[in-house]
């Protein structure tokens, strides 16, 4: 089980907060083609990944159990 | 470090009281930045904002600031506070409180911490205009997105 | 220029209310700057200090202080309270408030105004350490004063 | 008549804050000659003067009515 967060315009596109997916050992880029098969989100792909609160590059592998956060652009301050 | 410098709050933010975690005998000098909800962008005035957080890590970044600071100005102490939810004109959004023994350094902690919260602190923004609303950042709206993804890591010179 | 904008005060400076002197609803940034007394400087420990101010020359070097800044960056407004007196540790000796719509202005009218104060506005310090006191100036004790006489013109590239 | 105005360690030095000259039109250095010869002060030489408020240099002149101010290196902020 992999949990899937996701955040601001990403989250209002899909309506969703957060996604439980049944999945095993798989990397972010391969996480993002399940996630924009099923939601068409294609924003996806330009935004930034973070596995368990850590930043994380495409080809970080993703364990069940984690917890995957996409992060559209921030603009706090 | 002390955890309760670095928060993620849904009330006002009181400056004066993250003011006073950086107090420190040795210090001499104490700059904060204070961001406000400012009326007019680019010719679009602004009704209100609504910040967005993933709370825990953003906490977690903010206290990643901190240690990137700490470790380019060991004498400075530095505090994060960054509001969420909905703000109107003139509220207080982030305040980013320095001390430092000198006025350069803590002038160049602070403006450097800003930097960096601007590039990893998962927080957003949604502009609420008379005439729509949108959530900024990937709009070119930011300076620092425009030049593409945030380095993620310290700036280790 | 609004007079109450540039102030020497006996009473203790309450920061809220110098920063609120800044606040406009066009601005997205505010930087405050807020002087304290250090107890430690170069080994020496400080009891406490004494401000004294040729008060009505201050406060017009101060307003001065305003309009340079208000040259350099015509978008900011600024706002400096002095207080004079004896002030013991930690205290609050001086704000500089600085609100503009976007940071990088804020940081730097902020740092050229602290700059400046201390090459021009005539208010002196006298430290009490526990084996003396001394009127700080003119034992290179600070840092402009080491360089001659205090650049009275501003500086106007 | 020319007012003088002493800060800092020139007023701990003379005891005054305030002094009063019958004196008519003279140099900013000629006044500083005429005090230093008087009180003692020989930093005279050394520090800032303002006439009435404003920065002024040696060879300033001084008007009967002024308002003179010396002023030791300045130390705020």
């Amino acid at each position: 089980m992999i949990q899937v967060l996701l955040f601001a315009e990403l989250q209002e596109k899909t309506g969703k907060a957060k996604i439980k997916l049944k999945a095993g050992h798989m990397t972010v880029t391969e996480l993002k083609d399940v996630l924009i098969d099923k939601y068409g989100i294609k924003q996806l792909d330009k935004v930034m990944v973070a596995i368990n609160e850590d930043y994380a590059e495409d080809e970080d592998r993703i364990q069940p159990g984690d917890t995957v956060a996409f992060l559209p652009p921030v603009s706090g301050g | 470090m002390e955890n309760h410098l670095f928060e993620i709050v849904e009330e006002p933010i009181q400056i004066e009281k993250v003011i006073a975690k950086v107090v420190r005998r040795e210090a001499g000098a104490i700059t904060t930045f204070i961001g406000t909800v400012r009326e007019w962008t680019k010719g679009r005035r602004t009704l209100y904002l609504k910040y967005e957080a993933y709370v825990s890590m953003a906490e977690k970044m903010l206290r990643q600031v901190g240690e990137e600071v700490c470790g380019k100005w060991p004498d400075v102490k530095i505090a994060i506070t960054h509001r969420i939810g909905e703000l109107q004109i003139s509220d207080t959004a982030v305040v980013v409180a320095v001390s430092a023994p000198h006025r350069k350094e803590a002038y160049a902690a602070n403006e450097y911490a800003m930097e960096r919260i601007k590039q990893i602190v998962p927080i957003w923004k949604k502009e609420h205009w008379e005439d729509g609303e949108m959530w900024i950042g990937n709009q070119s709206e930011t300076v620092s997105y425009a030049e593409g993804k945030p380095i993620i890591k310290g700036d280790k010179h």
